[in-house]
């Protein structure tokens, strides 16, 4: 994890990271950490029958086109995303690859075609019933509650999976004990899991880029998606870092969350999508199995370019 | 120069301190300061303290009854503009129709000609209200930041306006012997009257007390998360499925009930009710009270409260010159704390304190407002 | 003599040290690179040298004046400026004018226009959207649209703060060209990048930050051939 | 009664000859100078700064110079006129009137001077056993609540009303009349007394807002009508700006206000709008009380206004009881009760609910920018 | 119980509200003129409001107070130049333009100056300091009862007494409603002067340094804008127009002089300037052109006690279809 190297600030009222979990995972032996990682990952996802029915269509872009005022930003693009499985959508600026995520989350209306989730359309669904429904996803400009702790923000989070109503929140009721104090453990472990675990108590506006991200990624796991869409989760990262998001990536799809990734680091697409979809111009112009389509010649002239030394 | 700077971090250290530690107390610690504390501000018009008084330019009892009210308005408001982030200048509106409910059920120069028991009226004027509070925010909420603003400022100058133009609502003229709560003294006397603002004061500050209660439970809650999630973010908060719309609602008719109830107490002290107090000016005010109390610390909108209704009452005696030191106090003591007399942190995890104790060692950081990269502080000029 | 040099540089948020004594030049006509782990303090550097942080101790000299205490707009006159790290497009503005504003200070208008057609061919999409609000163009175009709008000012130390973040693959080869380019044509740059192997490729000397200090300094082959900067930062290959 | 003045005065231009000289008898507030009294004392509240405090003033200055020859001839009885700022708006009196109750010194009180603050309070000072005389208000109303507190010192617009309607349809000849007032407990009262006398004369009716300045949609109603004269029901400081704008936008008819419009500052902010408007008060012309009219002059170096003799002899009255030695609420209510005496002004005898039986009503015009008094008008 | 309110509103004297449409179509040209010159004035102020709103973020609730500064202004210098209240002078033409021009001119300076000086007291040292947004508008709100109470203090409660140089006169017709010469004079002016400020904002390169420190201060900085001049700039650019608002208002309502005398006007222009679309230049001389007729029509429709009622309504109706007012904020807002 790389919860301690994210670690930058030393204060000068000696206010520092002290007790609690995170001292005491340093102080764990590898067995001890492994045992306790395993209590994360169910802490995660806690209930999730994991990598059931590979394979079938989990959420469908079906002939879908945005328009703005006369430009085509998405012109009848149409995908499917399989469960359990992570999918890459690539392409060169401004070829759409936001706008298909605004257009899953409800941000915008397609102009034509559908978006359909478990075979239903999504249709004019609310946002946050599209984020009930099962679809997740993390700002390619960062938007987090930025006045709101890091553990704060993962709980609203969680949220989204509560029942809670004002009446029993305004007279205490013992459901709402039971699902604070679920949704508590429930954000610390996701933090943990996106290694930001030692940065709960700081307000969200004063972490780093790269842990933003990370605190991004935990906000949308708690909403329990079925879905979770990553918007350029790699930007501001270092090669090292990138390393370690990958493997993070693919924890999550192993924890039988389906990812759809966009990413311009393609050593991290290639490394860890299980498929590619390319887009240019607002069009579908590839799709197909990493490798294929990163020798595609299409896709090389639009979008790779002519590698120039060995490094993405 | 220097001094004034150094006065101005000694407060703010001093303010740190403080709230460290309270914070670092236990909950049984901090009802052994609470509660005698209680007691104290139960008393204040009883004592009517040398210094603090505001005799002989207003009568101190009504002076406290008057801060105790604005400090029932701070408070509902507090959750539209400091929780939910929702700036509304209309919340004198809330305020207006509690009062109006009030005076129409109960005064002789009503239309409606019925003389209903205060006890029946005020959950009345709460409901109508609060009925009120969804009627401006269904179709208005989609409305972002300022433009809900000057929307809500038109709402109040319309009820205003309702008030001065619609026959049976009496415009200037008025509805008098608005009436109070039941009970006599002994001798037969009523114990809540226009002239003595003891038993008023009480029945205020007790209901203050309450809905403190139950507005900090809705704050460490899914309620309160959510409200603070949509300040910070809309469109974010939507999109990580807070209901926007509903929580936004719920945040005005909550607002909104307390703002009419506090409308009926005013409107049964008072006696009286016409369109002349519900103004935007005394919107504005209510907004001061909460901001300059540190908009979302419900402590801090007490003290805001308290400051904003005591000062014109405290300098009564320079009847002219009241609302010029008003004003100045009023720009002196935000430049001094901006974030508020007490900061705005807010807690929104149920035993929030604990959980952080035992997750990461140390309480929350609870910095109140610092410079940000954004904030333009390190523009020299 | 050094174009930009930082000695003992602090600089805090709030109670929070984010550069404790951070020291280093950059040369005129050099490139200097910035590396370091997420909240290194790279982006905080930059501020702090364009003048949008206030320095708690410490001086920065640029061009042999003292310009610690000088308002950010005015470094910018002396011809400091910078890309910013979250692009900072102007959002109601057209891309024409958000180019624009990156002659703010300039005095030389009869070579703008020319400036234009630079940035316009290095950015071919950018000329297609010259008219649409900075606000609607997707992540990558807005980065185009800073690092166009910073190479308009035509300054003499241009600060990039991950220029390549948010961009495709093909258009993160032409920054790195472009930066080698307008070096070469007398532009001093000073760049903070995560894609610490091209960054050191072409930079002639660079520093690794770590939690608010410079750890590792050198040239940008001693960095990229240093086992440790290897291992925390270009990853293992 | 309506024995009195108006049938009298056998030409209006020079009935100022005929008015009433200082009575015989009238109270002096000097009394003896013999009185013993202490720690007790009187309060004005009324407009002493908000809207239209120029005829709270003149009140105020009126009561003002009785309380003065009062405690200047009586060095054993030093009475305080207390003031306390009403703003003249019913809002804001209850919480003054408070202040007022809870000074246990205050045995009485001089106002309030309007309508509508008075009616917002009454009940209040009534249940403190507070006697108050008003000097002005004039909304028949206010003595049909059952406070016993309650004392006017003038006739009300049951008699100021009819007045009005007779001189606007005999004196002036009109057959039209536009009705306007304003949204005041007075303003309302009286334009309903004057259009119940005018009946089918009134030819428009239209509502101001109290603090209004703007008047286009009042004037184009007006303009519509086409009336041969206008009474606007209301104060002065509505009534300028609209006389102001009536006369721009070319209306001629002619202009008839009452008290709450009889003040300088009418003729001052209406400029020469104001000329050959008609003002009606039922109130008498002070500069015939010489003693008074001079010594109110040296004080305040102005001329007495419009109720300023009005609240020289309401203070009077209050004095009185002070004199007696009396020392509580109750007992200075009785003595006002059963007061019967001359004053300045009139006759002061109230019965049960607090009215004058002896209720005079002048008309006032506006010549050359002064407003001079033209004839009584009934009674 | 609301059957009994519904009875009771119904029965006041034949109903509490009634449509005068007769009135509205006998008078609708010139309450169409009437409603412009007098719509001009809420445009200027509304400029006020909008430029430091795009620049800030931030209603400024003084500048209502800037507003009656510059009336107080006016009205002294006329008082100066040895008018007085009462009967309007006889003048030849040549006179009452340079007597106009030299208090407009004055009014102007005045105005601006405050509202220079109000930016630097209750602003910048907030600013400097970070504090969040609502700060500012009650220290805005303090400022405002300052100002007021200093006049309040030193002039009273009640309105200065009208002194004017120019009375209305009729000087043609359209449509049958007369146009008089003031509402000429007040119109031309107030779109000249909207021109002015236009130009100045979206052509000049001050104005586009107005724009970005609008959209986004810090950047801004970094290309070398000087937020604190433009900043100051726009104060005084907005200052100078509601200095000139207050003369035309002045000749206008000639009573308007009294040291709350802003406040109502105040939050008309500003929901004139919503109106538009905050921000927006453009939008604030719409909104302040159609906000004065068409509350001149609801008072001919309605009756003058609903004048403030039809703008607020107005205002509400707008936004719910148009969430960003008529024209839009030219502020671009930030993608998802
Ligand atoms: N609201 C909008 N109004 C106008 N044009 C828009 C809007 N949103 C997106 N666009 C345009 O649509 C195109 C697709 O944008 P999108 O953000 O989806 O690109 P992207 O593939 O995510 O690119 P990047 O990799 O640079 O983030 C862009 O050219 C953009 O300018
Ligand atoms: N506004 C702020 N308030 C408080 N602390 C801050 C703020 N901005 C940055 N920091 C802290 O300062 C340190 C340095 O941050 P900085 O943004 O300079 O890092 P960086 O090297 O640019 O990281 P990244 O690669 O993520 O951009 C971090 O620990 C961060 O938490
Ligand atoms: C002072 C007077 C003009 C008051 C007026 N007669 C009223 O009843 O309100
Ligand atoms: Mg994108
Ligand atoms: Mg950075």
């Amino acid at each position: 994890m790389t919860g301690d190297r994210g670690r930058t600030e030393s204060t000068e009222d000696g206010v520092s990271p002290g007790g609690g979990i995170v001292a005491e995972l340093g102080r764990m032996t590898g067995e001890e950490r492994r045992a306790h990682e395993a209590e994360v990952a169910e802490a995660v996802a806690p209930d999730r029958e994991i990598a059931v029915d590979v394979g079938d269509t989990l959420l469908e872009m079906r002939d879908v086109t945005v328009r703005f005022g006369g430009l085509v930003a998405l012109d009848a693009v149409s995908f499917g995303i399989r469960r359990g499985e992570i999918l890459g959508l690539i392409g060169p600026n401004g070829a759409g690859k936001t706008t298909c995520f605004n257009a899953m989350t409800g941000v915008y209306r397609p102009s034509q075609g559908q978006v359909l989730l478990e075979g239903r359309p999504l249709g004019r669904r609310a946002r946050h019933q599209i984020t009930r429904a099962g679809i997740a996803r993390t700002f390619q400009n960062i938007r987090l509650f930025g006045e709101m702790t890091a553990l704060e923000n993962v709980v609203v989070g969680t949220d989204a999976r509560h029942r809670t109503g004002a009446i029993s929140a305004l007279l205490r009721l013992p459901r709402l004990h039971r699902e604070e104090r679920e949704a508590v453990e429930k954000a610390m472990a996701l933090l943990e899991f996106v290694g930001i675990a030692d940065r709960a108590a700081d307000r969200a506006r004063n972490l780093p880029y790269g842990c933003q991200r990370r605190l991004e990624i935990a906000r949308a796991l708690a909403t329990e998606p079925k879905l979770l869409c990553l918007d350029e989760p790699a930007a501001g990262f270092n090669p090292a870092e990138k390393e370690e998001l990958m493997a993070l990536i693919r924890r999550i799809r192993d924890d039988g969350y389906t990812v759809l990734l966009i990413e311009h680091d393609m050593r991290l697409v290639m490394g860890v999508t299980d498929r590619v979809v390319v887009l240019e111009f607002g069009r579908k112009i590839a799709e197909g199995r990493p490798a294929e389509v990163g020798e595609d010649p299409a896709v090389v002239a639009a979008y790779l370019g002519v590698p120039d030394d060995g490094v993405a | 120069m220097n001094a004034h700077i150094a006065s101005r971090a000694g407060v703010r250290i001093l303010a740190r301190r403080v709230g460290e530690w309270w914070h670092g107390l236990s909950r049984f610690q901090q009802w052994g300061v609470l509660v005698p504390l209680v007691v104290l501000i139960y008393l204040l018009p009883v004592l009517n303290p040398p210094l603090l008084t505001t005799e002989p330019g207003t009568d101190f009892p009504i002076a406290m009854f008057n801060a105790a009210r604005m400090a029932l308005i701070a408070i509902g408001l507090n959750v539209v503009v400091g929780q939910a982030g929702l700036l509304d200048l209309g919340y004198v509106g809330f305020f207006a129709i509690g009062a109006y409910v009030a005076a129409l059920l109960t005064s002789p120069d009503s239309a409606l000609g019925v003389r209903y028991p205060w006890l029946v009226v005020v959950p009345v004027a709460m409901a109508v209200t609060m009925l009120s509070g969804v009627v401006l925010g269904a179709p208005t909420l989609r409305l972002r930041g300022d433009y809900l603003a000057i929307v809500t400022l038109g709402f109040g100058e319309i009820v205003r306006l309702l008030a001065d133009n619609v026959e049976p609502l009496r415009g200037n003229r008025g509805f008098q012997q608005v009436a109070g709560p039941p009970g006599t003294h002994a001798d037969g006397s009523p114990i809540f009257t226009q002239t003595g603002g003891t038993p008023w004061y009480w029945l205020v500050v007790t209901v203050i007390i309450l809905v403190l209660v139950l507005v900090g439970n809705l704050e460490r809650s899914r309620v309160g998360r959510a409200w603070v999630a949509i300040r910070e973010d809309e469109d974010a908060a939507e999109i990580m499925g807070v209901p926007t719309v509903r929580f936004k609602i719920l945040a005005f008719v909550m607002g909104a009930g307390v703002g009419g109830l506090s409308g009926a107490l005013y409107a049964g002290q008072i006696g009286f009710v016409n369109n002349q107090k519900f103004d935007v000016v005394t919107s504005v005010l209510f907004l001061a009270a909460v901001v300059l109390g540190g908009a979302g610390n419900k402590v801090g909108v007490l003290l805001g409260a308290f400051v904003i209704s005591y000062v014109p009452d405290r300098f009564q005696a320079v009847a002219e010159y009241k609302f010029l030191i008003f004003g100045l106090a009023l720009i002196v003591l935000m430049v001094f704390r901006p974030q508020g007399l007490l900061g705005a942190r807010q807690r929104l995890l149920a035993r929030g304190r604990d959980a952080y104790r035992r997750l990461v060692g140390r309480p929350e950081q609870v910095v109140t407002k610092g410079p940000t990269p954004d904030s333009g502080r390190g523009v020299r000029t | 003599m050094a174009l930009l040099e930082l000695s003992d540089v602090t600089v805090h948020y709030g109670r929070i040290r984010a550069l404790s004594s951070v020291s280093l030049s950059v040369a005129e006509g050099e490139v200097v690179t910035l590396i370091g782990a997420n909240g290194a303090g790279k982006t905080t550097t930059m501020r702090a040298i364009s003048g949008i942080l206030p320095l708690s101790s410490g001086r920065i000299l640029f061009d042999g004046r003292d310009i610690s205490r000088l308002r950010a707009d005015l470094r910018v006159v002396r011809g400091i400026c910078q890309a910013p790290e979250g692009r900072g497009v102007f959002p109601g503005m057209t891309v024409r004018e958000n180019l624009e504003m990156g002659c703010y200070t300039r005095k030389d208008r009869k070579n703008v226009a020319a400036d234009f057609e630079r940035v316009f061919a290095l950015f071919p999409r950018l000329a297609e959207r010259r008219d649409q609000a900075g606000g609607t163009l997707s992540g990558g175009e807005q980065q185009m649209v800073a690092i166009g709008r910073a190479l308009m000012a035509r300054p003499r130390l241009l600060l990039l703060d991950e220029p390549s973040m948010g961009l495709a693959p093909r258009f993160i080869q032409q920054i790195f060209h472009i930066i080698t380019e307008i070096n070469e044509q007398g532009t001093t740059v000073l760049l903070v990048e995560q894609n610490a192997r091209q960054a050191l490729s072409r930079a002639h000397r660079a520093h690794v930050l770590e939690t608010g200090s410079i750890v590792r300094s050198g040239t940008g082959a001693e960095l990229l051939a240093d086992p440790s900067v290897k291992e925390a930062y270009l990853g293992v290959a | 009664g309506c024995g009195g003045g108006g049938g009298d005065a056998p030409d209006g231009r020079d009935t100022g000859a005929a008015a009433p000289n200082v009575p015989a008898g009238a109270a002096d507030p000097r009394g003896d100078g013999k009185a013993q009294c202490s720690g007790v004392n009187l309060a004005y509240v009324g407009s002493i700064a908000g809207d239209n405090a120029a005829l709270g003033i003149a009140i105020l200055n009126g009561a003002k110079l009785a309380v003065k020859q009062h405690n200047d001839a009586n060095p054993n009885c030093q009475v305080t006129l207390k003031q306390f700022d009403s703003e003249g708006s019913p809002d804001k009196a209850p919480g003054v009137v408070t202040q007022v109750i809870n000074d246990p010194s205050v045995l009485g009180v001089i106002g309030l001077p309007f309508s509508g603050e008075s009616k917002a309070v009454g009940a209040t000072i009534n249940q403190a056993g507070l006697v108050a005389i008003t000097p002005s208000a004039t909304n028949p109303a206010l003595a049909r609540n059952g406070w016993r507190t309650f004392f006017r010192g003038l006739g009300n617009d049951a008699v100021q009303g009819p007045a009005v309607a007779r001189f606007l349809t005999e004196e002036l000849k009109a057959s039209k009349v536009c009705v306007l007032r304003d949204d005041s407990e007075y303003g309302i009262g009286l334009a309903e007394t004057v259009r119940g006398a005018l009946k089918d004369k009134v030819v428009c009716e239209d509502q101001v807002k109290t603090k209004q300045k703007e008047f286009s949609a009042t004037i184009g109603k007006v303009e519509q009508a086409r009336p041969d004269a206008i009474f606007y029901s209301g104060y002065y400081t509505e009534a300028a700006p609209l006389a102001q704008q009536l006369r721009d936008r070319g209306v001629d008819a002619k202009l008839v206000a009452p008290d709450g419009a009889k003040d300088d500052e009418f003729v001052k902010n209406a400029g020469d709008a104001a000329e050959g408007a008609y003002l009606t008060c039922p109130c008498v012309p002070a500069d015939a009380f010489t003693g008074f009219f001079d010594s109110y002059k040296k004080e305040f170096g102005v001329e007495p206004a419009t109720y300023s003799a009005e609240g020289y002899d309401a203070a009077t009255v209050l004095l009185k009881a002070l004199d007696k030695g009396l020392k509580d609420r109750a007992a200075v209510l009785e003595f006002v009760r059963g007061y019967e005496g001359q004053g300045l002004t009139k006759k002061f005898r109230w019965d049960a609910t607090g009215e004058l039986t002896e209720t005079p009503v002048w008309s006032y015009r506006v010549e050359n920018g002064k407003i001079v008094k033209h004839k009584p008008i009934g009674s | 119980m609301v059957h009994q309110l519904a009875t009771a509103v119904a029965q006041g004297d034949g109903g509490w509200i009634d449509f005068n449409v007769p009135l509205l179509v006998d008078r609708f040209w010139s309450n169409t003129v009437d409603g412009l010159a007098y719509g001009s004035v809420y445009a200027l102020v509304a400029l006020g409001y909008t430029l430091v709103y795009g620049v800030l973020r931030l209603i400024n609730f003084a500048h209502s107070e800037v507003f009656v500064v510059g009336a107080f202004a006016a009205y002294f210098t006329l008082e100066g130049l040895g008018f007085r209240p009462g009967p309007t002078p006889q003048l030849s033409t040549l006179s009452i333009v340079a007597n106009l021009l030299l208090a407009g001119a004055v009014a102007m300076i005045a105005s601006g100056l405050v509202a220079v000086v109000l930016e630097r007291v209750a602003y910048r040292p907030l600013r400097r300091r970070n504090a969040p947004s609502l700060v500012f508008l009650i220290t805005a709100i303090g400022a405002s009862f300052v100002v007021q109470q200093l006049f309040f203090v030193t002039r009273g409660a009640n309105p200065e007494r009208a002194i004017r140089i120019l009375r209305p006169r009729p000087l043609f017709e359209v449509f049958g409603a007369k146009v008089t010469n003031i509402q000429i004079i007040v119109l031309v002016a107030a779109v000249a002067l909207w021109v002015v400020a236009d130009g100045f904002v979206n052509r000049t390169r001050l104005g586009r340094g107005i724009r970005a420190v609008a959209q986004d201060p810090t950047t801004a900085t970094l290309m070398g804008v000087n937020r604190e001049r433009v900043i100051m700039l726009t104060f005084l650019v907005g200052g100078v127009l509601a200095g000139a608002a207050a003369l035309f208002y002045l000749m206008q309502i000639p009573q308007g002089v009294v040291y709350n005398g802003g406040f109502l006007l105040g939050i008309k222009a500003f929901t004139a300037a919503v109106l538009g679309g905050v921000g927006n230049l453009r939008g604030a001389l719409l909104g302040g052109l159609l906000l004065g007729v068409a509350e001149n029509y609801g008072q001919s429709l309605l009756g003058g006690a609903w004048r403030d009622v039809v703008a607020f309504a107005l205002l509400i109706t707008i936004l719910m279809f148009r969430p960003t007012g008529i024209l839009g904020e030219s502020l671009g807002r930030a993608r998802v």
